[in-house]
């Protein structure tokens, strides 16, 4: 015999095999209707008797299997049911005719049978018959179970008659010879009356006795005989049988000690299986087919074995450890035939099932590993398939998952064997699948998260080959798409660099017919397949929430940073406190972002792939607020190091965002990825707060942008930076267009200015506007446009360095020029020969004739809308250059007495340093032209000043700590009056560019004083020889000039001359006339001016000729005489008050004299400028006396 | 005086796993904090310093070493007593420069590298830099400014380890370490 | 001839199985070897479990013969830290007896070992060690 | 539960041969160290050479003051996770040579007698369990903290020692397949309690 049943287990050898088969035409559905209702009588106990009947069913069987009978007497097929249709009488006799026939099948063993008609009515069906029940059809047909149920009572009692004749062997008589098929021909011709025969002929009858004993449940009888047979068969070395002996002694002690059963666990689930519709496996696995409804694999409830044999139980039944030594001996010796194959491998398979059950998985592996090395005759690919779909069974069934997959893979791959006509493709991908815990593979990608993939990648990767090739050729790409991306991105870290190429290259063949999706697939047998997302496709490293742009971030009046504060770890140690990874996640990111307005999310990312990856719709998953992703494509370069993308979207409501991940499509698969399943991926934090929209700024001024930003020093970012090129003094007016670009109106703006520390100092305010005009505008719609004008003014110091200085002093300006001499020129060569060009280079400031840079930022604080209801505003500001190009210098400052002591002349050298001709004028109306680099100097005669008038500007008395900065203060203010009052222009008619020039800071304490109008007056009348011309210099002046200037400073002396009368005429025309002789009357009066009292002087009379040629003689007293004392007497003047003082003189002859009057050192004149003591030289002819 | 006493009873040892596995679990952390290697040569050899600071003062408490002479005396301590003290081991002292101001300690076993390999991404990584700062500190504290730097190394497939020392100057006033 | 060696580590967090290193000469069709040491694994796991019931004495990390196949030998090795050697050998290979094998066993221990205790490598990551990969290759070639 | 006397020991324990470790301070030298700093003694015992000292508190000083500032939490997990290497390396040497251990008692007690005392030179005092996979092991003079003047002033301190400690224990079970949540608890200096919550799978 050759087909093995694989199924069967030590119990089957207790059962009788009955087989039920139709005759003539009955469709498969009624004949299993009918066998199942008759299979279901599967034992029953026999009357009078504890004793059992075990029946096995089979639809199906060998007749060649039949002829073991003898050997094994529960393979021998004792009852025959045939099931037929039969509608009309005259079918009836052919019909008999085929049951008859069926019969001779298994004729030679055959105990009884019957046939089953159905449809049959009428007389024939009246007369009743043992062997044939009538049934009008397969719905009422109540009494089948009857029926068997008789049937089975019929074949106890031939089994009885049989087992009782045979065991009593009345000795004599012959015993005849069992024997297997293949023994047959061996024993012709032997010599049948040897002891050695016979006792062969005794052995192998007890063995079959046994059998029977065993079948009539007589467990206790059967393993008495058993055991007598082991004895026979021994002795004589008859192996074959031998081994027949010791596996029935197996099966029923395997019987008495397991009443569950060995084959229970498995004959259940081959029934659930068979419940399945349509299962498609079965064309392929007859045999399995064959086993769904094997009684046998459904007996369930244990025997109860027969209480009538207690005694001598024990020592006739086997331990459950000899079990398995016999069942070893018993196949080593069926191995000695190969025609036993069967047996043996069937003995195998029943010692596992038993070894399960005593859970000793390493000797059941033994057998399993027998019974896989037993080669039968070549096997048909069904045979192949079944054979290996039980050994992997088994070796589940003793806890070998791996190998129990393995053999369910060569079983799969059986199924698809190039040898077979039609290939179970479906049938493959099932045991497939059912391969996958065998090889730890889930198919669940949320499994492979865990950082990097820990399995047995080379095995399970050829697995997944499997299943995707198995499902294609399935037809079901959604199913081999899904595995093939399952397999890219779970293994992607073992693929070599070729077999990437090839998986994503089928992979983008699969997917250009069935892309690939994220709903989740599930199998007929409710097996179901996750979605893949592709996270690994590019890598995402870090996610980043991005601020909005300086310029857009809303701002809210209190900030909303949350400071974190930081987990002081508590002195019981655990690690579970550092581990909180988690929640920086989920942390909330401090910044906002606006409804309405672009956000980005930024991620590095680097494409593991050899070749370029394209990624297409790569967008955000966001949740919380409705929000519009606007979808990027990328290619990223092969290997590609870690590479910055910047997903961006809109929110279109507010409240809080969450960023939960991306979702891409590569390959066309398309992937949502979560951040919670991406390994190791950096991020700040993915929630934001989204705030109301607000209305965008946007502004353009009249000014070109500047390349140039401003100096990273001032802190907040600008947006636009505009730059503009004045001269020195120049005011220009900016005007800014504000354009509302957003959806929201603009309703609030506030500009402030910050001017960027500068080391220039700057005279005057820099930046002014008026809001006013602006704010009429408002509210600003959408897309609408407001102008704002800002006026710039430059005011840098104009006074020049020291160098320029030199120059001119080198150019000995110090010429003596004559009274009336008209004013001189004189060119000054520039000290720089290369005006700054471009304005970058000449923002070094601090060398003369270079640009200077000054720069300031506009801030623009606007909002409106309904963020701005809820108190957010923007910021934007707008950076200010301005190059300032020196226009004129004033080189030099000094002052002249005017012919009143209440004015005075300001002399300013004026320096053109522009490339340009330039015209400067005074408030005085005359103009001075100056060519490029030419210096002149100009009068400017003003009016003293009474600075103490000014107010000490009480407000600002406190905030000048001490008295210097006051006094610089004072100064400034002073300046700045002066200022006013001369205002200096300049003009450069061919640049059409006009300006102010200021002296502020030039004006040195010293010519201050000298504007001064002096407090002490003295009288109101000045000397005939100071009325001068612009750029001459007096002549009384010179010695002083030239000695003041070592000091490097000009002090002029004017101030103050007292008004001096000769003969009560005031001397200041022309020089005063008198006699020879004649006593002169010489009166000096004294106005104080000043806020304190003055006083008392001592004034001293020198009288000396000068004889023009710069020689003085002063020894006169020949020419000379005082009337009186010479020195005269100022007693204290309070202020405003007046005093005078008398004196005379007498000229002894004629001739032109000069007074010079002087103080007299004493201690009240000290402390007081001596610009104050100011007195002119008298001139008085002397005339002869009439004669 | 104690601590006299007490200090002959204290010679107790650790097992050598534990310290060279403690050494190479800092170094493994110190570069998953820092980026680049040279980063963590820094600061092996900034902690290095630290324990040579330290050190220094056990040293001499514990090898009744006197005043070095010279900077030969100086390099036969440091291989002979303080080599060995520490890490069981007596290094060589070869290649000195004429001037008599550098040489070199030939380590055959660096106790330190037991059982490391070095990873190719980590070429740049010089592992048992700790050492340097150990010397430079501990010599600073005894007013020797030096220099010592790895030219040889075993890990990165030389011979030996070699460890190069140079005298910079004498410290004049013994101002405390600037750490960190 | 040909064998062929694998280590492999028990990942306890998901009582899996997968190999941190293999080797095998020669290295065609290498799979069949996959296939052949990770069915053995049951084998293994099987010693490990029924160890437990086990005396002191008889609880050596040497596993000896997991099982023949048809022209193979796999032996077997388990380390306290439930990292699994297996190992497979040509059966027609008789030099190897029991002893050898379990000194190779010891060896490949050590030198394990100290693949454990470079600290640049992480626990249960691939094993690329040139100290370990000499070490299998000299033993290969002193059995080949 | 009381740990069996040394009798009791497997002869493997006299591999190695480590003297046990001092116990004392160092008295004037602590001056020169951040307070509670602990002194182990490097040597291998392969060269039985003259002793060999070094101090490993330093690793944790320029570990910690590197970090001080940020958080101390991080630093503590780093210094754990040190632990948690070293222990997984140690284990491996350890069990090289020793059977295979029954059960996760079994395991324990390897912890408690040979791998303590490789490590700090004395058993565990006293190991105690609930059978519920929670195991208590008290160490009365622990050695990393022997250098600590008693009392709570360095309490923070004493965390860094003993959470590279943790650490230590921790790596050294999961090595053996145990899984494991390690915390210590010092309730008075230098006595120390590790407690060890297996991981059931």
């Amino acid at each position: 015999m050759s087909v093995p049943d694989y199924m069967q287990c030590a119990e089957d050898h207790q059962t009788l095999l009955v087989v039920v088969q139709p005759v003539g035409i009955v469709s498969e559905e009624n004949f299993f209707k009918i066998y199942k209702r008759i299979s279901s009588v599967s034992q029953i106990s026999v009357r009078d008797s504890q004793r059992v009947l075990y029946i096995r069913y089979r639809h199906h069987y060998p007749p060649e299997n039949n002829e073991w009978g003898d050997f094994q007497t529960h393979r021998k097929v004792v009852g025959l049911i045939t099931i037929t249709d039969c509608f009309s009488a005259k079918d009836w006799p052919q019909t008999f005719e085929k049951f008859h026939v069926q019969k001779e099948i298994y004729g030679s063993t055959l105990y009884d049978s019957r046939l089953f008609v159905f449809g049959l009515q009428g007389e024939i069906a009246e007369q009743p018959r043992t062997d044939v029940a009538f049934y009008p059809g397969y719905e009422d047909c109540g009494t089948v179970e009857k029926r068997i149920e008789d049937f089975i009572e019929s074949l106890f009692i031939v089994l009885e008659s049989k087992r009782l004749d045979r065991a009593t062997d009345k000795s004599g008589d012959k015993i005849p010879l069992l024997c297997v098929p293949f023994e047959k021909k061996d024993f012709v011709g032997l010599d049948t009356d040897s002891r050695h025969y016979k006792k062969r002929c005794q052995g192998r009858m007890r063995k079959h006795v046994g059998d029977l004993c065993l079948q009539a449940g007589m467990l206790q009888d059967s393993l008495v005989h058993y055991h007598m047979s082991v004895e026979l068969l021994r002795s004589v070395n008859d192996f074959l049988w031998l081994g027949a002996a010791l596996e029935g002694l197996c099966s029923a002690s395997v019987i008495y000690h397991y009443p569950g059963g060995t084959g229970g666990k498995t004959g259940a689930r081959r029934f659930q299986g068979s419940s399945l519709p349509a299962e498609a496996a079965n064309r392929h696995r007859p045999g399995a087919q064959e086993v769904l409804i094997d009684p046998g694999a459904l007996t369930t409830n244990g025997i109860n074995p027969d209480t009538s044999t207690e005694i001598g139980r024990a020592k006739n039944c086997l331990s459950p450890e000899d079990i398995i030594d016999k069942y070893k001996e018993a196949i080593s010796y069926y191995s000695k035939y190969k025609n036993a194959g069967v047996i043996e491998l069937e003995a195998c398979v029943k010692a596992v099932r038993v070894l399960a059950i005593q859970k000793r998985s390493m000797e059941a592996s033994e057998f399993l590993q027998n019974a896989v090395y037993i080669n039968l005759r070549q096997l048909s690919e069904e045979e192949k398939i079944q054979r290996y779909s039980i050994l992997s069974e088994l070796y589940e069934l003793i806890g070998f998952h791996r190998k129990s997959a393995f053999f369910k893979r060569v079983a799969a791959m059986q199924c698809v064997a190039p040898s077979i006509s039609e290939p179970g493709w479906r049938a493959c991908y099932k045991l497939l699948l059912e391969t996958l815990p065998g090889y730890s593979l889930s198919l669940d990608p949320q499994d492979f998260n865990k950082g990097t993939h820990r399995g047995w990648a080379a095995v399970q990767m050829r697995l997944l080959h499997e299943l995707v090739y198995a499902s294609r050729r399935m037809g079901n790409p959604a199913l081999s798409v899904r595995h093939l991306s399952f397999l890219l991105q779970t293994m992607l870290d073992f693929l070599s660099d070729q077999e990437k190429k090839d998986v994503t290259q089928s992979l983008e063949n699969y997917t250009s017919k069935c892309p690939g999706t994220m709903e989740l697939i599930t199998l007929p047998d409710g097996l179901t397949l996750p979605p893949v997302p592709f996270t690994k496709l590019p890598i995402v490293r870090r996610v980043k929430l991005l601020n909005l742009p300086a310029s857009l971030r809303p701002q809210k009046m209190k900030s909303l940073l949350g400071q974190s504060m930081s987990t002081k770890s508590p002195f019981i140690y655990s690690p579970i406190i550092a581990h909180s990874r988690g929640e920086e996640r989920s942390r909330k990111i401090d910044f906002q972002w606006v409804q309405g307005d672009v956000c980005e999310v930024q991620l590095m990312v680097y494409n593991p792939m050899p070749f370029e990856l394209r990624v297409e719709n790569m967008g955000l998953l966001t949740s919380g607020v409705e929000f519009e992703s606007l979808p990027a494509a990328l290619s990223l370069p092969a290997e590609s190091g870690l590479y910055p993308v910047t997903l961006v979207g809109v929110p279109q409501t507010t409240g809080t965002i969450a960023v939960n991940g991306y979702h891409t499509t590569v390959f066309g698969v398309f992937s949502d990825c979560l951040l919670d399943n991406l390994p190791g991926i950096k991020t700040s934090g993915s929630t934001v707060e989204v705030v109301p929209a607000l209305p965008r700024l946007q502004i353009s001024t009249s000014l070109p942008r500047s390349a140039h930003s401003l100096q990273p020093s001032s802190g907040d970012e600008i947006s636009t930076n505009v730059s503009v090129q004045l001269y020195n003094g120049e005011t220009q007016h900016l005007v800014v267009k504000l354009e509302n670009i957003g959806m929201e109106p603009l309703e609030k703006l506030e500009v402030t200015s910050k001017i960027l520390t500068t080391k220039e100092k700057l005279y005057g305010d820099f930046l002014s506007w008026k809001l006013e005009e602006t704010l009429a505008q408002f509210p600003l719609q959408p897309g609408k446009v407001a102008t704002f004008t800002v006026s710039i003014k430059v005011k840098l110091d104009f006074s020049c360095q020291e160098n320029l200085l030199q120059d001119l002093s080198d150019d000995g300006i110090s010429v003596s020029g004559f009274p009336l001499c008209s004013p001189f020129r004189q060119v000054v060569r520039p000290r720089v020969e290369s005006k700054p060009v471009n304005p970058a280079e000449g923002s070094r400031p601090g060398d003369r004739g270079h640009a200077k840079t000054l720069e300031a930022i506009l801030n623009f604080k606007y909002s409106g809308g309904p963020g701005h209801v809820e108190g957010y505003y923007r910021n934007l500001s707008l950076g200010l250059r301005v190059e300032v190009e020196p226009s004129v210098f004033f080189t030099r400052v000094s002052t002249l007495p005017a012919t009143s002591t209440r004015q005075c002349h300001l002399l300013l050298d004026v320096f053109n340093s522009t490339e340009h001709e330039l015209t400067v004028s005074a408030r005085s109306d005359e103009e001075l032209i100056l060519h490029a680099g030419e210096c002149q100097r100009m009068a400017i005669q003003v009016d003293k000043f009474n600075f103490e008038s000014f107010p000490e500007s009480p407000g600002e008395k406190g905030q000048f700590a001490n008295s210097k900065e006051l006094e610089e203060e004072r100064q400034e203010a002073r300046g700045l009056e002066i200022n006013s009052k001369l205002d200096i222009h300049w003009t450069i008619p061919s640049l059409k560019r006009t300006g102010e020039a200021s002296v502020e800071g030039l004006l040195s304490q010293l010519v201050l004083e000298h504007l001064q109008l002096a407090p002490l007056l003295w009288g109101g009348a000045q000397t005939a020889r100071c009325r001068l011309f612009s750029g001459v210099y007096s002549r009384g002046d010179v010695d002083a000039a030239g000695a003041e200037q070592a000091g490097g400073r000009v002090v002029p002396r004017t101030e103050v001359s007292p008004d001096v009368l000769v003969d009560g005429q005031p001397c200041d025309r022309e020089a005063a006339a008198c006699r020879v002789g004649d006593p002169v009357r010489l009166e000096v009066r004294l106005t104080n001016r000043s806020p304190r009292s003055v006083g008392p002087f001592a004034l001293g009379v020198v009288p000396f000729q000068d004889h023009q040629n710069g020689v003085h003689t002063y020894d006169l007293r020949h020419a000379v005489s005082f009337v009186g004392s010479g020195t005269f007497y100022l007693d204290k003047v309070r202020p405003s008050g007046q005093s005078a003082c008398l004196g005379a003189l007498l000229f002894l002859c004629t001739g032109d004299f000069f007074l010079r009057i002087r103080f007299h050192e004493d201690s009240s004149s000290k402390g007081l400028p001596p610009s104050w003591f100011r007195l002119p030289s008298v001139h008085v002819r002397a005339l002869g006396a009439q004669a | 005086m104690s601590r006299q006493a007490n200090r002959g009873t204290e010679s107790k040892k650790m097992s050598s796993e534990l310290f060279t596995l403690t050494y190479g679990a800092l170094v493994t952390q110190l570069c998953k904090d820092y980026e680049n290697d040279e980063d963590v040569n820094k600061q092996l050899d900034k902690m290095g310093y630290n324990i040579g600071v330290r050190l220094i003062e056990d040293f001499l408490a514990r090898s009744n070493v006197g005043r070095c002479h010279d900077f030969r005396e100086t390099a036969d301590v440091i291989a002979k007593v303080a080599f060995k003290m520490y890490l069981g081991i007596t290094p060589s002292i070869t290649n000195w420069s004429p001037a008599g101001d550098e040489f070199s300690l030939i380590l055959e076993n660096n106790p330190l590298v037991d059982f490391v390999e070095l990873p190719d991404n980590h070429s740049s990584l010089i592992y048992s830099n700790l050492l340097c700062g150990v010397l430079r500190g501990a010599l600073e504290m005894v007013q020797m400014a030096v220099e010592a730097k790895f030219v040889q190394d075993t890990l990165k497939g030389d011979g030996v380890t070699e460890i190069r020392m140079r005298f910079i100057r004498r410290i004049e006033d013994n101002l405390p370490a600037g750490e960190e | 001839m040909e064998w062929f060696l694998v280590t492999s580590a028990a990942v306890i967090l998901f009582l899996q199985n997968y190999p941190l290193y293999i080797r095998s000469v020669p290295t065609e069709n290498e799979l069949k070897f996959h296939y052949m040491v990770h069915t053995s694994l049951d084998v293994v796991d099987e010693k490990i479990s029924a160890m437990g019931k086990a005396l002191v004495d008889q609880r050596e990390l040497y596993l000896g013969l997991l099982y023949p196949t048809e022209d193979y030998k796999v032996y077997g090795y388990v380390t306290n830290s439930k990292v699994k050697f297996v190992m497979v050998v040509d059966s027609s290979n008789t030099a190897l007896r029991d002893n050898e094998i379990r000194s190779m066993f010891r060896k490949l221990h050590n030198s394990y070992t100290d693949v454990m205790c470079n600290p640049f490598y992480n626990p249960g990551d691939r094993i690329q060690s040139r100290a370990f990969d000499g070490m299998v290759t000299s033993m290969m070639i002193q059995v080949c | 539960m009381k740990s069996p006397p040394d009798g009791r020991f497997p002869p493997r324990l006299a591999a190695g041969g480590w003297a046990p470790l001092l116990a004392q301070s160092r008295g004037g030298f602590e001056s020169l160290w951040v307070p509670g700093v602990v002194s182990l003694r490097a040597g291998s015992s392969g060269h039985a050479g003259p002793e060999s000292s070094y101090d490993r508190s330093d690793y944790v000083q320029g570990f910690t003051t590197r970090k001080k500032a940020t958080e101390n939490g991080r630093c503590i997990t780093k210094l754990e996770n040190m632990g948690f290497r070293v222990g997984q390396g140690l284990i491996e040497r350890f069990t090289k040579d020793t059977a295979r251990f029954k059960d996760e008692l079994d395991i324990m007690k390897f912890i408690c007698k040979d791998f303590w005392t490789t490590v700090f030179k004395k058993q565990i005092d006293n190991l105690r369990t609930n059978h519920q996979g929670i195991y208590v092991l008290q160490d009365n003079k622990f050695r990393l903290l022997t250098q600590m003047s008693a009392g709570k002033q360095y309490l923070e301190h004493a965390s860094k020692y003993l959470a590279f400690t943790c650490g230590l224990i921790r790596g050294g079970l999961s090595n053996l397949g145990i899984k494991s949540i390690v915390t210590a608890e010092v309730s008075s200096m230098p006595a120390c309690k590790f407690q060890v919550m297996i991981q059931k799978l």
